[in-house]
């Protein structure tokens, strides 16, 4: 087998392989344990159903994409922003950690109302809860990164008589970059479900237009089972967006050097 | 040798934790543009006590000054050749080489042609844009040299530099290194296995015993700069050699 | 854009901008405020309103209390509660005069009466006064499953009750082919009116505001249940895809079916109209029940001067 | 200042005098904003109210510990082993990545009723709900940790003829505990929003007592705002009672030979 | 010399991806209880080359067998002691010497003694319980040789071993790895910038030149098995010396 083919196989052939036999258990499950679709819709059916509803999925999933990038882009950000702080001096770290992890304890179904107070039923209290689910992964994994650096690097930066913005910037960021990354990508995961999450907390459908966490309260409700599956079809999609990116990233940035990504031969 | 020593050791003692003493009772003068060679048994605190004379770590007691002031103070006088090469894994050969320039702010069209020439130095032209997972270990640790000769400091520490490398290329670097040093006079802390390399470069040469670092013999080096290769033929130089060596293997007995 | 065609005579020269805040998505239980936006009873008074959809989260009562919104659609019972918790909001009239709230179960489970919950698998929302009020009445013990805004639990399992509007999901259950039973809470005496209120602060500022609201409200609702409903029920399925034609009209069938909105005549009631003496019953039941923090009284929660003089009439000629 | 007196200052005063500053801060955007006690209670109204509620929260809190803890050990013990899957082989990754993909960025409130009609309602639904919340950051993390195993042991371990097994044991699983402990770090601040969410989702107050999200919603419907910031005083607890212990694992694990916990002299 | 040779190289080619030739044309073949040091200029392919003996990348073009198999097959007769000292930075320093013996299922009691032995050789048995991180850059390469002499295997692969070494230290750990051979008879691959370490080790001795990597020369060591310190201060030695640092300047010019 030639290297390039056994790369296209692992890249594309297995995951459709693996998808595939989970598709056949799916209605293996579902014949056997005899699951009725308003509670296990199969495969096909989520499928049909995605499709009669697109005029109603597509503008929502807009609303939500909207939502999700927004919050993604502050859980990322201000994550890397307190990441730095916290890995800035030990006592920033333990003046504010403690707090962050409140922040991130505390659950979001308890602030949604003063989100929703201050900041208005919509968009930005639909960000600011993406935001509350998404920034941990990413403080918590940069800020290991940051204060992981090799300890000898540490002192050549010394004896350049480098300013901590120059250490953070040539030496920490670089460094805490594969754990960066890894933050980055759970935060891409977990920004759609936070975007739903956030619409059923603090969205509103207005202007008739609501995002999918909307239409998963709706087809909740109306007992369409198969649409209620396929607004979770749409995360994924989306989820997938969100990862594929960020893993884009990882390999732009990591492939020449990283043991993550370099094969030595 | 100065009236005023440029860096002044005395009664240093560096202990790690709660550990035993790894050096002990060391006192050292040593003068602007000199060239001090420490050699010692494997563990016996020689890379110590470069990072205690670069302040890179703090002495238990007793006292460093460098330039008069504390070493912390002073770094902008200095650099450091580590003992391993310490090269980031994300940047190129060049970038390596450029990184204490690009923080000091020289302008890049200076860094471009100080990184051409110091790679060029040490032989790597051609490996400037690889990464260092791509290199030898002989060619890791010339990158980490000529990073050091860019930035052409007042006081350069070499933690075994040329360890890793063949003679030729070794006695190369030790000549190129002394006409560098002829042009842009610096003071050099030089830490080494090679009695001959430490002969053909100091001034001085310091022999420290083990357990703990001990200052036994301190060896002076009469031979005037600059040196030329063929000093290292001749039989006064072989006669230090042999001095030098006596000095060294005294330690362990 | 408002739609606002069906707006007779000529517009006043400055309309007063409120905010409604309703509980829910758009849905007929909302109709009559849909009715009076989109027929222009609003703008005859001069009033430009807005109506907030709610959600899971609207928190209608805060925003009415903090003035984010000037009204909001609630029940009397979490009005007392709010109250109880020293929260300034005062009702203003009912939009129905019976609650559509009830639990709905499955016929072959054998349940008849309330009494039947006993031990039973609820699913309802956790702390919900009548939860209390029906264990107290029936002495029965439910064992309560917290809400999920979703029917396929109750489908899957045949043992299960859950709270439903009697307007809204026994809908979706019969649609699947199933029948189920509705039993109301009103009908176990747990009556909280549907109502709309104001905070006591914009009650006393602006009374003039409260009680243009309040008349064009109730001439919504009134049209809303007897009149041509068409441009509402527009309106209403253009913010929320859900609301289908028969799915409304199933609604508006249940609401009139059930006499929620105008209530029964022969006991005195009349779209609009609260009646002190049972809402002061009211106050006594959640009172005796231990989730007020602090006394309220009658004149804390209700003020009946805001009611046109036409509902206030008949209860005083009763 | 003393070295040990100055950690004492950055292990305890420093984060007390944060959270003091906080304290004040929130008691002066309270004032100075006029915001009411039934949208934002002042800390004060949330103790009492704790204290006031603890013959219910005392209780959930033991229901929603449980749900936790049980979550929280699937979420690393599953978590780990499919990271060891997963770093075991590209392909194995290229085969399992996107399902476990999958799992994570499906909204749990659509998977909620199936999860429900399989283990029924209670404990094993509430522990598979606070699973899936929190076993990605840990696979993530951990296969992270796994694939960037430093090029020169692994070369190490192949003139070892070490098995598999043996690399996994002796390089892999050591050498990926700074991404492992990261990983477990975010799980630990998730288990309690898991268990609570699940009580959300799949909880019942069967015996009369809910978990901590039961009385959460209770105390939403019944206007209870200080009593309802009391239910996420006491996630926040539990989350530190969590994160604090994986912080002991950390210091355990690495203090000797990590670069994170290492003070070069 | 032998009739099947233990080690075979034929027309041997590496490049690494698309870049240069890094080895070229080397033809090497080595039986069983010879001794081979391989002396070039940094960067000329030394650790390739024995990287490549040991199977741990594999050639572009040609052949190499160990023990008539390929080296991936005979990785259980092969140690190698890379150029960097790459221990595990968790692991203690015998919990580090230990690892091989481990790995392979010898008994506790069996590992202790074997690791206690050879830290004693190199000179650690006072570090035995200390990390990496608090050796000198010597003692971290003494702990990665007495691994690999715990392992005591057919086929031993010295990648520089001795460079972080004071020349007295290396002396000695030169005469300890003769007598360790003299008991357990190991075949042996060795790479060092020593030319006098390269001839008292060797039995034969390969300049490789640079650009592409090229065997310029192959010295034999006449001098028998077992021998003593005092060789290296005979003529014959001496004179063989010479020979060989000529036949090594000779690949620079
Ligand atoms: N993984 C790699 N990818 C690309 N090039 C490499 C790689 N490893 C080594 N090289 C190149 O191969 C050549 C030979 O490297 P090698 O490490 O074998 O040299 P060496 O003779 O051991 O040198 P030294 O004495 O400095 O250790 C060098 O030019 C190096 O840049
Ligand atoms: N960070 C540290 N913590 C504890 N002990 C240390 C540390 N660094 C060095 N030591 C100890 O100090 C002693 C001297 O180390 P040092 O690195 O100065 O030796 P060296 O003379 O440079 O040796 P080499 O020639 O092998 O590089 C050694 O015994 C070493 O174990
Ligand atoms: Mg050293
Ligand atoms: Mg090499």
């Amino acid at each position: 087998m030639s290297p390039s083919l056994r790369s296209r196989l692992s890249t594309y052939l297995l995951p459709a392989a693996t998808a595939a036999a989970l598709i056949v258990l799916w209605y293996v499950l579902k014949a056997v344990f005899q699951v009725p679709s308003f509670v296990l819709p199969a495969p096909h059916e989520i499928l049909v159903a995605a499709w009669e509803e697109r005029s109603f999925l597509w503008p929502a999933a807009l609303v939500t994409v909207r939502g999700a990038l927004l919050g993604f882009s502050a859980a990322v950000g201000v994550g890397f922003l307190l990441a730095m702080a916290l890995g800035f001096s030990p006592r920033v770290k333990a003046s504010l950690y403690p707090l962050i992890l409140v922040l991130q304890m505390m659950p979001v179904t308890i602030l949604a109302p003063i989100f929703v107070l201050w900041l208005g039923q919509g968009l930005p209290s639909i960000v600011a809860i993406t935001f509350m689910i998404g920034f941990f992964p990413v403080v918590a994994n940069t800020t290991m990164g940051f204060i992981s650096v090799d300890r000898n690097l540490r002192e050549l930066f010394v004896m350049c008589n480098a300013t901590r913005a120059q250490e953070a910037r040539y030496l920490r960021i670089p460094g805490a970059m594969p754990y960066f990354l890894t933050g980055m990508k759970i935060a891409g995961t977990l920004a759609p479900i936070g975007a739903i999450v956030g619409d059923f907390l603090a969205g509103s459908a207005q202007g008739g237009v609501g995002g999918i966490g909307y239409m998963t309260i709706s087809y909740f409700s109306q007992l369409k089972t198969p649409a209620l599956f396929a607004t979770g079809l749409v995360a994924c999609v989306m989820g997938f967006v969100f990862v594929g990116g960020v893993n884009w990233l990882h390999w732009r940035l990591l492939h020449l050097w990283h043991d993550s990504m370099v094969k030595k031969e | 040798m100065n009236a005023a020593p440029l860096v002044a050791i005395r009664g240093l003692q560096k202990r790690f934790g709660a550990g035993p003493l790894v050096l002990d009772g060391i006192n050292l003068e040593v003068g602007q543009g000199e060239f001090v060679s420490f050699i010692g048994p494997s563990g016996c605190g020689k890379s110590t006590l470069l990072r205690l004379i670069a302040g890179l770590t703090s002495a238990s007691d007793g006292l460093i000054t460098v330039d008069g002031t504390p070493p912390e103070k002073a770094r902008e006088k200095m650099f450091f050749v580590f003992q391993d090469a310490t090269l980031m894994p994300w940047r190129r050969v060049a970038e390596n080489v450029e990184l204490p320039l690009l923080l000091r702010g020289d302008a890049p069209g200076h860094r471009r042609e100080r990184v051409a020439r110091m790679l060029e130095v040490v032989g790597l032209s051609g490996a400037a844009e690889k990464f260092p997972w791509q290199l030898s270990g002989g060619m890791r640790m010339r990158v980490s040299i000529a990073r050091a000769l860019t930035v052409a400091p007042e006081i350069l520490l070499l933690d075994e530099p040329f360890g890793a490398l063949d003679e030729m290329t070794r006695d190369r670097l030790n000549e190129d290194l002394l006409a560098i040093r002829s042009r842009n006079s610096f003071t050099g802390f030089f830490v080494t296995h090679s009695v001959a390399e430490a002969v053909f470069l100091s001034s001085r040469i310091v022999v420290l015993g083990v357990n703990p670092g001990r200052v036994t013999a301190v060896i002076d080096v009469p031979f005037p700069y600059p040196r030329q290769p063929e000093l290292r033929e001749t039989p006064a130089f072989l006669r230090l050699l042999a001095t030098t060596a006596q000095a060294l293997r005294a330690v362990r007995s | 854009g408002e739609q606002r065609s069906a707006a007779p005579g000529p517009a006043p020269a400055k309309l007063e901008k409120i905010i409604l805040q309703t509980d829910w998505y758009a849905q007929p239980e909302h109709g009559g405020f849909y009715q009076a936006l989109v027929e222009g009873y609003y703008r005859d008074v001069g009033l430009d309103v807005e109506i907030l959809q709610g959600g899971p989260n609207a928190i209608p009562t805060q925003k009415v209390a903090l003035g984010t919104a000037q009204f909001a659609v609630g029940r009397t019972d979490e009005l007392i509660i709010a109250a109880g918790r020293g929260i300034p909001v005062v009702a203003l009239a009912a939009l129905m005069q019976r609650d559509p709230q009830g639990v709905m179960f499955h016929p072959e489970s054998g349940i008849r009466d309330f009494k039947d919950l006993e031990g039973r698998n609820v699913m309802a929302v956790p702390g919900a006064a009548w939860l209390t009020l029906v264990q107290l009445k029936f002495g029965i013990k439910l064992s309560v499953t917290p809400l999920d805004f979703g029917l396929s639990r109750f489908l899957a399992d045949k043992r299960l009750v859950q709270q439903c509007f009697v307007t809204n999901e026994p809908f979706y259950i019969r649609q699947q082919g199933v029948d189920v039973g509705v039993l109301l809470l009103s009908e176990a005496g747990i009556d909280p009116y549907r109502i709309w209120f104001t905070s006591r602060d914009y009650a006393a500022r602006r009374p003039e505001v409260v009680r243009a609201f309040t008349a064009a409200s109730i001439r919504g609702w009134r049209e809303y249940i007897d009149g041509d409903r068409q441009d509402a029920d527009l309106r209403i399925s253009q913010l929320n895809q859900k609301m289908t034609p028969e799915f409304i009209a199933f609604s508006v069938d249940a609401m009139r079916a059930n006499r929620l909105v105008h209530g029964d005549p022969a006991k005195g009631e009349l779209l609009g109209r609260i009646d002190p003496a049972r809402l002061g019953a009211e106050i006594q039941r959640l009172s005796a029940i231990g989730v007020l923090d602090r006394a309220v009284a009658l004149a804390d929660v209700f003020d009946e001067k805001f009611l046109p003089e036409d509902v206030r009439a008949v209860r005083e000629g009763k």
